[in-house]
């Protein structure tokens, strides 16, 4: 199963929400805003890597290029661009949107 | 046409401060045409959709407590409410609305259309839809 | 794969349009098949051929527009999230006594079970939104 | 007293309008006077007379306009905000090459410049927002 | 001075803000989805009555009301109606909205 | 004809994701032709909005990075940054934009206009403020 967030997890309660309701072994991809929960040494950081260890994490390249954020991604994070979401929408059964 | 497959409603926003939570129950009315298997999932701020005792003439907007009430004879019987989302804000099953559907297998006896689950829980049926509709 | 794809907001103020573009752009690029894009709530904002961008900026509702031309694409536009928020076709416009419409081309307004058929009949159903 | 008003997003989606209008109206009844009310981001949207809400709703549209017109209320929507949008008057269509235009009665379109005026002018301004 | 919060506590970060930029002695008014912020025997409760000891916090009984909130607010925190909140923006010298 | 007033507009939201740091922006570019006495908070994830090193190509947006580096030209050169909103997204100030003023009293010398302070030195701006727009 795939879960996408858009929101950051500084705003909202999206990335949590997320976190806290999904399976192991699922994907979460990081999209809009959501990029900044795959950067490094932020508050959030540590749940993410915790996440890391059951869950497979991926952002949006082009959000996270356009937040300038592409120099401080968490090591493990696999960036994709538009093609590589719609890959990932293909190949996991269902596809659940975290707003 | 084709087979059967499992609808899941999710609701995480509050209602009246935004239009999400009506616009979705508007979407589960007309879905409860096609057939389907349907579930709703109330989490997060989407708990306080299901609030009883709700008076909305002071803000001037349709209140629309009531059309929860009706899902049963939509035949919508599966409403699982996350019991983490409740504590956190002080809630228990006693402030949500009393939501009911009749078993027409057992003499159309009233049965309780609310499942108070854990996030464990909640993650398997989440897991377990085919297609997930956010709001 | 038939993919669905639900729009929740408007085009602008939220990054959901632009995103859900991009996405049906690649799902075509990559040979999937796009059974039905469906705007709802403030998504059908997207719907009117009214908006004029600044000429340095990106076109969201014609780069839809285009793109259902050129790949014969269904943009569903909600009937009752259209009418609260006055996105309006030939029919909407006699229907109500409206005295203009604003549709956009190759956007068409219908009911909410267009969505629900959408879930139905792709195989994957993706939803952006705020 | 002196109040301006700001309102940051649409009708129905958010709540902020149905708020802003409430505020305006009960700041009248109390004998304040409304500088001016102003429409930026998505809030521009109010400011369409295409819509067609249900009959057992509130009509957001027309209450604005309604009590614009009982008030002599200056309803201003950004210029900028309403091209990225698609809310049109009629000059806005000529300028833009637009066939139609669908702005609500006691609404104005003009440029942001209003707002900072709204602000200097006023006593007191209010933002109301997502 | 006058902030307003209208965003749930629980969805988003508007009060975190509004509590930690506003200063002892000013008002709080919490409308639309704030309200939730009012209420009594949640997660955040203790934040609200820890700030109702040097600011002023009121509710917009409207709203209260409306999300069947009113058997539930705190103790102390006083619900006005939408004349209430035109007297509280025309008595304090200026409004800070958090969004 | 009016006195000059204090405007504070403050920032707390992300770009790109949203349009409201775009059309903040452009509030602050129109007001700052009034003569008025203008301050810039960002705060929260608002902090974002001045990130340097951003490539809008892939999202096809229009960057308005250098929108933010013009405002010494507008004379707009109190641009405050909270502190604790900084160290919460693991960013510094050299993070951020380098947004200089010229001082024309001490020839033209070139100023920061960034200040980095704590949410209580930002809490007496914003109570120091006239209007304050919030985006």
């Amino acid at each position: 199963m795939l879960h996408t967030v858009n929101k950051s997890p500084f705003e909202k309660d999206s990335l949590a929400a997320c976190l806290r309701m999904s399976k192991d072994g699922c994907a979460i991809l990081l999209i809009e805003d959501a990029v900044y929960a795959a950067t490094d040494g932020t508050a959030v950081s540590d749940q993410i890597k915790e996440a890391m260890k059951t869950k497979s994490v991926y952002a949006l390249k082009p959000d996270v290029d356009a937040r300038g954020m592409s120099g401080k991604v968490i090591d493990g994070i696999e960036l994709i661009d538009y093609a590589g979401f719609v890959s990932l929408v293909a190949d996991q059964n269902s596809t659940q949107s975290w707003l | 046409m084709s087979e059967i497959k499992k609808f899941l409603y999710v609701n995480r926003k509050a209602p009246y401060g935004t239009i999400y939570a009506w616009e979705s129950l508007e979407v589960v009315l007309i879905g409860a045409a096609f057939d389907q298997d349907v579930t709703l999932a109330f989490v997060d701020d989407g708990v306080y959709q299901i609030v009883k005792g709700t008076d909305t003439a002071g803000i001037e907007m349709k209140n629309f407590s009531p059309t929860y009430t009706a899902l049963g004879d939509y035949d919508i019987k599966k409403i699982y409410v996350e019991k983490e989302s409740l504590e956190k804000r002080g809630l228990t099953v006693d402030d949500l609305l009393d939501l009911k559907w009749e078993d027409e297998d057992e003499d159309w006896a009233e049965k309780d259309s609310i499942h108070v689950v854990s996030s464990a829980e909640l993650a398997d049926i989440m897991d377990d839809a085919d297609i997930t509709l956010s709001f | 794969m038939k993919f669905s794809i639900q729009v929740n907001e408007g085009p602008y103020q939220h990054q959901s349009s632009d995103t859900a573009y991009q996405f049906t752009k690649a799902a075509l690029e990559a040979g999937h098949e796009i059974f039905r894009v469906f705007f709802y709530h403030d998504g059908v904002n997207n719907g009117t051929r009214l908006t004029t961008p600044p000429q340095d900026d990106r076109n969201i509702v014609n780069r839809w527009s285009e793109l259902a031309a050129e790949h014969e694409l269904d943009l569903v536009v909600c009937v009752a999230a259209a009418q609260r928020r006055g996105i309006v076709d030939e029919g909407e416009m006699q229907r109500n006594g409206k005295d203009a419409e604003n549709i956009a081309p190759g956007f068409r307004i219908s009911g909410l079970g267009q969505l629900i058929e959408a879930g139905i009949q792709a195989d994957r159903l993706v939803v952006f939104g705020d």
